[in-house]
Formats: C-alpha cells, sequence, structure tokens
C-alpha cells in the first residue's frame, strides 16, 4: 500500500466520523487540519464528492479561515502577533528579521520543512508586545537579540 | 387542442419566404441566418423542406437548460426561452437532435421558433401552403412517430 | 404586499425582492452582480435602495430584500430607489469597483457615468473583475461547478480549485458569457481545434459534416450523460444537424417514392 | 444605409486586384440600383465605342435595394456590360438566390474589369474577396462548375458561371447561377468568358436592415396580398408555371411558328403547353427566392432518348425550341433546354439562330456540303446535336454560334434572322400585337419582351385590356411599361410582380425600405432617366434610329392565318409617336431638354 494511499485512507476515516452533509465541512477541515498540520490536497476531493458538492466550492471554504492552510505547515510553526500594539512595539522589524534568518515571508515555509510563519492579527496579550508564538508557546516582550535566541534554539534541538 | 407547425415538404418551392418573413419579425432586418426556420434544397433531387423547431413533447432544449429559461407556454406549447433569465450557456444549441436552436450573436440571445405567439407568419405567408398551423389529429401523430424511427433508425446507419 | 416605489403604488408579490417588484412596475434600480436567472447575491450593493416601514428608514440591498406574505394591518412600505444619500453611496461603491477592476470598460463607463472623482487609492492595475460572482453562479447552475469565489479580503478572486485544470469544468464558456466586464478569457484555437480557459485546453469537435467548431467535447459528454443517452448525432453542428433532418426527410420521401 | 449595403467590389483581372468601393448616395437616389445603378457606372467608365469582347470592356454585377428583402420575388441581381450580340448595353436579369447572397455578404454589386491571363473565379467570404484560379473547371459544365465550387469553398454558396457556351465565346451565352437560373440574353456569358472569368461564388451572413420595418411590412404585405389575389400571379403561374401561356397565346394567334414565316398558330401546341406539362413531366413547382408566385418547373423526363431532368422548361424556351422550330416533342424541348442551361447560353436566341438556319436550309440558301446532316423542321434530335456542336463552336455549330443575323449574313440573306439588333425575338409574333413589335424595335438591349411586355395588357388584359390590333395609344402604354421595367428591375424585384402590383405598391416597397422619400412619380421618373441613359449609351456606341426596326416579314408579308390574318405590324405609325413622347427627336435622340429635365445633360 502506498504512503498516498495510507494518507488517504486516514482522511477518509475523519471525514466519515461525520455525516454526509456540507454543514459539517468545516468541522471535518478542522479535524484534517489537526492531523496533517494542513489539508492535504486530495482531502478537499475527498471531502467533496462525500457531501456531494463541487470541489470548487470546498476549496473556496479552505481558503477563505485562516485557520486552513493548504500547504504544508513547516515543524514549527512560528505565529508572529501583528495587532496595533505589537505593531508598534515593532512587529515588523520581527518579521523582517525572521525573513533574514529564515528566507521565509508571512506564510511561507522555509525549504527544509522546519518552520513556518504567519501573522496573526492580536492574540490578546498587548500588555506583553511584542508577542511571539512557536507551536503555542508563548514568548513575550521579543528583541531581535532573543528572537536570534530562540530560532537557533529550535534549529538545533529536537524540541516539541 | 394544441395546434403544431405541419410541414408538407411535396408542397414547398424553395422560395425561402418563411426563412425571410421570420427573420424580419423577430429582427428587424432580412437575413436567413438569424431566421429560426430554415429552408434546404436539395436541387439534384428537386426536394426542398423548411425545418423548424418541432416543440418536441419531450424537449431537448429545456431539458439541458440549466437555469429554467425554457419553458412551455400554456397557451401555444411552444418553447418559449426568457431571453432575460438565459445565460447563453448555448448548451440548447448543442442538444437539440435537429439544430432547430440557434444562437443569435447579434441580439445576443437564443433564437427558436416561438410560433409568434400563436400566430406563426411562416404559415401566413407561405405561398404554396407547404406549411399549415393546425391541430394535430390522429394520423398525423402516427405519421410523425413513423418518421421519427425511422429517422432514429438513419441516424445510426448513418454513425454505424 | 402593497409598496410605493419611487411614489407609485404597486403590490409585491410575497417572496420576490424590492428589485424584481420595481423591475416589474418598469422602475430600473442599477445593479452589478444580479442577473434574473439567479437569486440576488447581495454583493454589489448598487442596488441599495431607501425602504421605510413603519416610519423606520434603512438603507437595503434590493436585490435580497424580500417582500413579506402580508404586511401588518394597512402597513405600507415606501421604497425610494433614489436619493441624495443612496445616489453618494452608489458613487462610492462605483468608485472602489473601478479600483478593484480598472481595467474594464463597465466600471470606467460607470465612473464616468457618476461622476467618480479619481483619488490616491491604489489600483488593482490591469484587473477586470469586479468580483460580481456571477461567473461561479451560472457555473454552478450549469451542474459544473468549476469555479469559485476564493481568498479573502483583497486577495479575493475567481478561480479554479489549486488554479488548476478543473475536471469538473466543461468548457462551456457560460462563464465567459454571462460575465459583465469580460474578465475571462476565453480563446478559441482553430489551428489545433483547442479552447482555452481555466487553465485547460479542451478539445473542440468539428462538425462531421462541415467541420465548423461548434462545441467541445466535454459539453458533449456532459448532455449524453445528462440525458443518459448517446448522441451521436450531436457530432453535427447546428446548421448541419438542420440540414441532415431536411436530408433524412428527402431520403426517406425517395424511398417511399 | 438602409436597403442598400453600401458598397461594391472592383475586380481588376488583369492585375489581379480587388479593391471596396462606396456607392455615391446620389447615383443611388437617382437610378435606384441593379439595372439603373448598373448601367449609371458602366456609361460612367466605359467607352461605348469598345470591342464587348475586348479588355477593355467590363462586366458589372448589380443587385438593387429590394434584392435579398422581403418583398416578393425580390431576389434579383442584373449584369450590365456591352452586349457581343447586339453591340448595345446590356443588362441581364436572374433570380435564383446568388443576388441575396451577394447582399448577404455585405456587397450590392461587383465591377470586374479587364482580363485574367488564366481562367479564374472570384470567392466572396463576407468580407473577404478573392480570385482563385479556375482552370480545374475551365471546359466544365455549369452543374459541374457549380457542383465543383461548393465542395471547394463552402457548401452553402451560392454560385453565378458561366458553361462551355460562355468559355467559348458563343455570342448569346449566358451567366447562370443556382444551376438553373440565368442572366441569359445578349451574350453576357460571352463578355465573362472573354475575361477568363469561370465563376463567382459567394457566402454571406448579414442581413439587410430597413429604414422603417413597420412600413416596409405592410407595404410587402399589401404587395403578396395584392398578388396572391391576383388570377395570373397567384392562381395560373403557380399551377401551370409560364408555359400557361402556350395556350393562352395559340388561341390568341400569336405563338410564332416555324421563325414566324406562317401563321402563329401551331396546330399541336397541347402538346407543349404547361398543362401537358403538369400533368406528365412536372416533379414539383419552383420558386426563386423570397417569391410569392412560384412560377418555376421542375421538370423530369423519366426515360427515353431524352431522358434527362432540370428546371424549366419555360415559355420562351418552349417556343423557341419548340413551335418556332416546328417541334412538338415535349421530351426533346426539355432536354435541349436543360442542356442550353448545362453549356449556358440562351434558348431563346438559340432557337431563334437554329430556326433561322432551318428556313434558309429549306431554301436552299444554306448549301447542304455546309452542314454535317440535314436540317429539317422538327427534329429534335439534330437539335440535341447541334446545341452540342454550337457550346464548342464544332462544324456548323461554329455559324449557329454568331447568331442568326450573322449567319442570315453570311449567306446574304439576314432578312431571315428574325431578330432586332441583332437578338432574336421571343416568343409573340408582332403581326398579332401591334405594341409587343413596337416594343421589340425600340428595346435598348435588342429583341426582347420583358423590356416592356405589352402582351400583358394585349392579350391578358393587365392592367387594362387594349385592342391588340390597334397602333393608337401604343406608344403612350409602352414608355409607361417602359419606365415601370427599368425601375422595377433596378429595384431588384422580378418583372412578374407587374402584373399584381402597380406603381403605388412598387414605390411605397423601396420608400420603406431604403427611407429614399420621393414621390411615386419621381420613381417612375427614375425608370425614365434609366432608359434614356441605356439610348444615350447605345447613340454613341453608334447605333441610330435604323436599328429600331422589326425584320422585314413582320412589317411587310401579312400573317398567314389564325385571328389575325392579313395583318402586319405597322411600326411606321407607331415609332414617331413614340420618339414624340419619350421627347427624342425625328431621328431618337433624346432633346437637351430632356435630358435637362431627367438630369442627364451631363452625358
Amino acid at each position: 500500500m502506498g504512503e498516498d494511499r495510507i494518507r488517504e485512507m486516514s482522511i477518509e476515516k475523519i471525514i466519515k466520523k461525520y455525516p454526509a452533509d456540507r454543514r459539517y465541512l468545516l468541522a471535518m477541515m478542522q479535524d484534517i487540519q489537526k492531523e496533517f498540520n494542513f489539508l492535504p490536497k486530495e482531502s478537499l476531493g475527498l471531502m467533496a464528492g462525500y457531501v456531494n458538492l463541487p470541489q470548487a466550492k470546498v476549496y473556496s471554504m479552505a481558503t477563505f479561515y485562516k485557520a486552513f492552510s493548504l500547504v504544508p505547515k513547516g515543524r514549527y510553526c512560528i505565529k508572529v502577533c501583528d495587532g496595533t500594539a505589537c505593531h508598534i512595539k515593532g512587529s515588523n522589524i520581527l518579521i523582517d528579521q525572521i525573513y533574514q534568518l529564515l528566507n521565509i515571508m508571512p506564510g511561507e515555509t522555509t525549504w527544509d520543512g522546519e518552520f513556518s510563519l504567519e501573522t496573526v492579527n492580536c492574540l490578546g496579550a498587548c500588555a506583553i508586545a511584542p508577542v511571539m508564538l512557536v507551536n503555542g508557546k508563548v514568548y513575550a516582550k521579543v528583541t531581535s537579540g532573543k528572537l536570534a535566541e530562540i530560532i537557533t534554539w529550535y534549529r538545533e534541538a529536537n524540541h516539541e | 387542442m394544441e395546434k403544431s407547425l405541419v410541414i408538407k415538404p411535396e408542397k414547398c418551392t424553395g422560395c425561402r419566404t418563411c426563412e425571410l418573413i421570420c427573420s424580419f419579425k423577430h429582427t428587424q432586418e432580412t437575413n436567413p441566418m438569424r431566421s429560426r426556420i430554415s429552408v434546404f434544397c436539395f436541387e439534384k433531387v428537386g426536394f426542398s423542406t423548411p425545418i423548424v423547431c418541432q416543440q418536441c413533447s419531450k424537449p431537448a432544449c429545456m431539458e439541458i437548460c440549466p437555469v429554467n429559461a425554457i419553458s412551455k407556454s400554456e397557451e401555444t406549447g411552444a418553447m418559449i426561452v426568457d431571453d432575460i433569465k438565459c445565460i447563453k450557456c448555448k448548451m440548447c444549441t448543442v442538444a437539440c437532435p435537429f439544430g432547430a436552436t440557434i444562437y443569435d450573436p447579434v441580439l445576443d440571445v437564443v433564437a427558436k421558433c416561438d410560433l409568434c405567439y400563436g400566430d406563426p407568419q411562416c404559415v401566413k405567408y407561405c405561398p404554396s401552403k407547404a406549411i399549415t398551423y393546425q391541430a394535430a389529429d390522429e394520423a398525423h401523430i402516427l405519421r410523425r412517430k413513423s418518421f421519427a424511427e425511422k429517422f432514429r433508425g438513419f441516424y445510426e446507419e448513418v454513425n454505424k | 404586499m402593497k409598496m410605493i416605489i419611487d411614489g407609485r403604488g404597486i403590490y409585491g408579490i410575497p417572496g420576490e425582492t424590492i428589485l424584481e417588484a420595481a423591475k416589474r412596475a418598469g422602475i430600473s434600480i442599477p445593479t452589478l452582480c444580479h442577473h434574473p436567472a439567479f437569486p440576488g447575491q447581495g454583493r454589489c450593493r448598487l442596488c441599495l435602495v431607501e425602504v421605510n416601514r413603519k416610519g423606520v428608514k434603512r438603507v437595503v440591498a434590493s436585490c435580497t430584500y424580500p417582500l413579506l406574505e402580508e404586511g401588518e394591518e394597512g402597513e405600507e412600505m415606501e421604497v425610494k430607489t433614489s436619493t441624495p444619500e443612496i445616489e453618494e453611496i452608489r458613487k462610492d461603491i462605483v468608485m472602489l469597483l473601478y479600483k478593484q477592476a480598472p481595467a474594464s470598460k463597465l466600471m470606467q463607463d460607470l465612473f464616468r457615468q457618476y461622476r467618480c472623482a479619481e483619488n490616491s487609492l491604489r489600483e488593482n492595475s490591469g484587473e477586470k473583475c469586479i468580483l460580481c460572482n456571477l461567473c461561479a453562479r451560472a457555473c454552478e447552475e450549469m451542474g459544473t461547478g468549476a469555479i469559485s469565489l476564493v481568498m479573502r479580503g483583497t486577495e479575493k478572486r475567481l478561480a479554479t480549485p489549486f488554479d488548476e485544470a478543473s475536471p469538473d469544468c466543461i468548457g462551456c464558456g457560460a462563464c465567459a458569457a454571462i460575465c459583465p466586464t469580460g474578465a475571462i478569457e476565453m480563446k478559441d484555437d482553430k489551428e489545433s481545434q483547442k479552447r482555452h480557459i481555466w487553465h485547460q485546453h479542451f478539445d473542440l469537435v468539428p462538425c462531421a459534416r462541415c467541420g465548423e467548431l461548434f462545441a467541445t467535447k466535454k459539453q458533449l459528454d456532459f448532455i449524453a450523460r445528462r440525458e443518459g443517452k448517446s448522441y451521436e448525432t450531436s457530432y453535427y453542428c447546428e446548421a448541419c444537424r438542420k440540414k441532415h433532418t431536411a436530408k433524412t426527410i428527402a431520403d426517406f420521401r425517395r424511398r417511399r417514392e | 444605409m438602409f436597403g442598400w449595403m453600401g458598397k461594391i467590389l472592383r475586380v481588376n483581372l488583369t492585375k489581379g486586384t480587388i479593391k471596396e468601393e462606396k456607392l455615391k448616395e446620389k447615383d443611388l437616389h437617382q437610378f435606384i440600383g441593379a439595372r439603373g445603378l448598373g448601367t449609371k457606372i458602366f456609361s460612367d467608365e466605359v467607352d461605348p465605342k469598345v470591342e464587348p469582347l475586348s479588355p477593355e470592356n467590363k462586366l458589372i454585377f448589380m443587385t438593387g435595394p429590394l434584392t435579398g428583402t422581403i418583398a416578393t420575388s425580390s431576389g434579383r441581381y442584373n449584369v450590365i456590360t456591352k452586349g457581343p450580340l447586339t453591340g448595345a448595353i446590356s443588362a441581364s436579369n436572374s433570380g435564383g438566390s446568388f443576388g441575396p447572397e451577394l447582399k448577404y455578404a455585405g456587397w450590392d454589386g461587383i465591377i470586374f474589369e479587364g482580363k485574367s491571363e488564366k481562367p479564374v473565379y472570384l470567392w466572396i467570404d463576407n468580407d473577404v474577396a478573392e480570385l482563385r484560379d479556375a482552370s480545374e473547371i475551365w471546359g466544365k459544365s455549369v452543374f459541374e462548375t457549380t457542383d465543383w465550387l461548393k465542395e471547394n469553398t463552402k457548401e452553402e454558396a451560392k454560385v453565378a458561371c458561366i458553361g462551355q457556351a460562355g468559355e467559348n465565346l458563343v455570342k448569346y451565352a449566358g451567366i447562370l447561377n443556382d444551376y438553373n437560373r440565368a442572366a441569359g440574353r445578349s451574350g453576357v456569358g460571352a463578355v465573362m468568358g472573354s475575361k477568363n472569368l469561370k465563376a463567382v461564388a459567394v457566402r454571406g451572413t448579414k442581413g439587410v436592415k430597413t429604414a422603417d420595418p413597420d412600413g416596409f411590412f405592410a407595404a410587402v404585405t399589401e404587395a403578396r396580398d395584392k398578388l396572391a389575389a391576383h388570377p395570373v400571379t397567384g392562381a395560373g403561374l403557380a399551377a401551370f408555371g409560364t408555359n400557361i401561356l402556350v395556350n393562352i397565346l395559340n388561341e390568341f394567334g400569336g405563338l410564332p411558328v416555324k421563325n414566324f414565316s406562317e401563321a402563329a398558330v401551331f396546330p399541336t401546341a397541347e402538346k407543349i403547353s404547361g398543362e401537358y406539362q403538369a400533368e406528365h413531366y412536372l416533379v414539383r413547382n419552383k420558386g426563386c427566392f423570397g417569391c410569392s408566385i412560384g412560377c418555376g418547373r421542375v421538370t423530369r423526363i423519366k426515360d427515353g432518348k431524352f431522358k434527362s431532368w432540370g428546371e424549366g422548361p419555360e415559355y420562351e424556351a418552349t417556343w423557341a425550341l419548340g413551335s418556332n422550330l416546328g417541334l412538338d416533342n415535349f421530351e426533346a424541348i426539355s432536354k435541349v433546354n436543360f442542356l442550353c442551361n448545362e453549356y449556358g447560353m440562351d434558348p431563346i436566341s438559340f432557337g431563334g439562330t437554329v430556326s433561322c438556319a432551318l428556313e434558309m436550309y429549306q431554301k436552299k440558301i444554306i448549301p447542304p456540303e455546309d452542314v454535317e446532316f440535314p436540317l429539317n423542321w422538327g427534329d429534335g434530335d439534330a437539335l440535341v446535336e447541334l446545341i452540342k456542336m454550337t457550346a464548342y463552336r464544332e462544324g456548323f455549330g461554329d455559324v449557329l454560334a454568331e447568331g442568326s443575323y450573322r449567319l442570315g449574313e453570311k449567306y446574304g440573306h439576314p432578312e431571315y434572322s428574325m431578330s432586332v439588333k441583332k437578338q432574336e425575338l421571343p416568343a409573340y409574333d408582332p403581326r398579332g400585337q401591334q405594341g409587343i413589335g413596337l416594343n421589340y424595335a425600340t428595346s435598348n438591349r435588342g429583341g426582347c419582351h420583358v423590356r416592356g411586355y405589352m402582351t400583358s395588357p394585349e392579350v391578358l388584359g393587365i392592367p387594362v385590356k387594349v385592342d391588340p390590333d390597334a397602333t393608337e395609344g401604343k406608344a403612350e402604354l409602352l414608355k409607361l411599361f417602359q419606365d415601370l421595367t427599368a425601375l422595377v428591375d433596378s429595384a431588384g424585384m422580378c418583372l412578374f410582380t407587374t402584373f399584381g402590383e402597380g406603381l403605388p405598391e412598387i414605390a411605397a416597397q423601396i420608400r420603406t425600405l431604403t427611407g429614399l422619400n420621393i414621390s411615386d412619380e419621381e420613381y417612375l421618373l427614375a425608370g425614365e432617366r434609366i432608359w434614356n441613359l441605356e439610348r444615350l449609351f447605345n447613340l454613341k456606341a453608334g447605333l441610330t434610329a435604323e436599328d429600331d426596326k422589326l425584320p422585314p416579314r413582320l412589317v411587310s408579308e401579312p400573317m398567314k392565318g389564325g385571328p389575325h390574318k392579313g395583318r402586319v405590324n405597322e411600326l411606321d405609325k407607331m415609332l414617331p409617336e413614340y420618339y414624340k413622347l419619350r421627347g427624342w427627336d425625328e431621328k431618337g435622340v433624346p432633346t437637351e431638354e430632356k435630358k435637362e429635365a431627367l438630369g442627364l445633360a451631363y452625358y
């Protein structure tokens, strides 16, 4: 059994937990995203077929919500808050620096699949701005130096 | 009883008056290309006949229309195209097995015989009475049926 | 229900929208994303009107605002399709849509027609699509649903999934035909007998008699599938199908003679 | 522009160039179209002294404003050139679908000039026109050529072409379109052949626009109703075709027999009549483009040595090849008529030439050694041979191909040629009808019935019955008929419509179609203008009042029998009056005042 088929089967397993109705699409997507860290291309077709909708509809939905990604995310997902407070505190400088360090822009993933970068609008932690998340771990009042350290730490060690 | 266009090819002189009147009535210019009825002359065998929508009982044009822009007129039984509703996908022109539904690029409408809303002008102006507008009697229906069968057989022959 | 549109009393049929009721009465309301074949989308907002019910004034999209079963006793809805306020809003909408699709002739014309002022807002240069979604609606109604609005915000656009050739698309061109701004490119190449649209190169079927390229192969398959039979005759173009019908009659008669 | 398409093609065959030209509005208003407009352009551009078969002669195809519209019988086009048979200006008129198709392609007409080095044909596909090599079809018949062109251009294309007769410069070769419809007279086909132009094929998908659609529709409806109600156009022609005239003219005593040498009563006329045709040979009726009359016949001779099929024969052909040759075998007549179409030649002139040869042969003027076989009256087999020989100019056919007048001249007896201006007369004996004699004599394109169809009042009583033997009033009536005919031809309508339609109906149709808002009288004046311009051209070409003459037999040999026994045509009595009414001097030259009044002072 090929790798593709295995993935396909696990996607089908997730989908079939739900009734074949379009209103469960979002839930299916969330589950798939959780499982794979992104929505594999074939999952859209499988979902569309299951709920009997054109693929374009499912694709439209998947691209509308920021929660879903259609490209594989890196092992470490960096989220930089770009809300008002963080922005003023220089979050854009952090984004620039990440570009220099990892050569990725928001929405992109490094070539080796280690890091991906996203911006989020507000994490609601303006008091400790600028804020950054790596795989859900919060880093407060991030400075240039601190950022370099964090990146290096993740890159060198095999942390979860 | 519903009336329909009955064509008697043996009376047709091939003068194309029906084409001219039809195009003029519908487009205000004389242009056989924009007529909903077409006359075909086979000079070599001395035969000519007009071909026009037969207002089928199971109309392919109506069935294929995605937006239900083609409907059967309660008054005349003609398939009428709602120009406003029509989205110009032209599927009906492809679907009609007789080629009786055409697209008029000038007016940007699908043009098919509408029986002139109960007063067919081709009938009125046909000088040799080759087209009549009459209630279909039993014999005529039988004739049409037998022709339809032969017609199918002919196509199967051609397409072998 | 009884309603007054621009001072004219008319009866609205329950279930229809203000836009439809107005159209029936011969009152035109400008709109970009509405097509009579589909229900209102409320997308372009150009059809905004002022509705006055029980003394409460609201501005609503007339293409989606439904008329109710029965107004309350003696209730009359008053609709104004044009007020200075509404004209101002429309002007802004046109300006913004022009910025979205400055390359479309339609928006250029409307921009002038509404006397919109130039401003420094960034133009989506070269774009023709105003995101009215009519193409996707048409495609959906066709039963193909090959295209849809994708992404969000400033990146929103009409596309096939992954911007790739969609297996659902049959190349009928209904999207291109309905597009009010000519934003969808469809090219029939006579030489290679291909139709280029939506990242796909469809085989155009030449008429078996005259060679005229009259439909895509997928269109014919689609029709055959729909009708649950094979349609060999469809491989003739309209004109030749007609001629063939005539020829069949001629042959039929000759045999009988 | 409404009615007219507004532009024409100019094709220079010498250089192989094709140009588009706009039509001048003033010309359209003064000359309407088709015959009139073609005459105007032709007379402006061509030296009247031109040798008809030289490259300097031009060949103009022209449609009228009504051509291709819903107006009844409106599918006509005219071919204008200097006729090789007559040396006079010629406007040959044809129906069918070719004219309308040319308009649907967006063109009112085509001017051909010069001469191509190699055989070519013109292919017009809407706006695009090109000259193409025709060497493959050179030498082929009209049917073969039409088939070939439909195969090599578009199936729906309409074709006008010449057959072998045109290629071989038979002086009365015609141009055939839609297989069986012909611009037949005066040798326009020979002019086409002399230019190495085999055919014109055209495909058009545009439409003719209307100035006042409601008005036009009403005018057309009224005209159609009148035609449908009229006994001739509504019933007679539809039932029996033009051959209905055979019995009518025979009973009247005006059906010429054996080169006009006998009483104009053919004993076995019944056997060549429309009634006989309908009973034995008719396949079905055939209508020209948009025609509510439908006088055409599809005829089939099922078996025997004359086995054939085709359209016709029409009355004139039936007569020319029938009673005119003492032949009452309808099968032979049909066969030869179809061959006329195949080879592309005028059956009237062919029949007239053969009858002249027969009479001279019988009178021993033509020595037997000059002809391959004996020439006898009523010999159908010989006729089939003769037509082939004529088309290919083989043996005696080479002489026949020159027409009856040149044939008579060759043997020193041109008086046996029943022709006017060297063109053979059609099927009405002028000794029985005074008016048709005056019409023959004054016809601008030589012996011809359709320049002023006096048979209509004199025999059929349309629109009024007049005494055929009287000479009084004929000049006046003829002038009206000639002017009206010029208008009808120029509008693009069929002359047969005038049986039921008068000037008001015709003018109303042109007016509502084109928006040219002039009075009925001014429309008729346009007809007179056209007639006078043709006359002026002929005078400059060297024709004189001397050419307004009938063959001596018709004015000196009394009719030998029938209702008009003892009569001759009294042309002398009518001609001076005619000149006067026309505003011409006694030599038949339009006066300066007349020219001024018609706006022709410039010419």
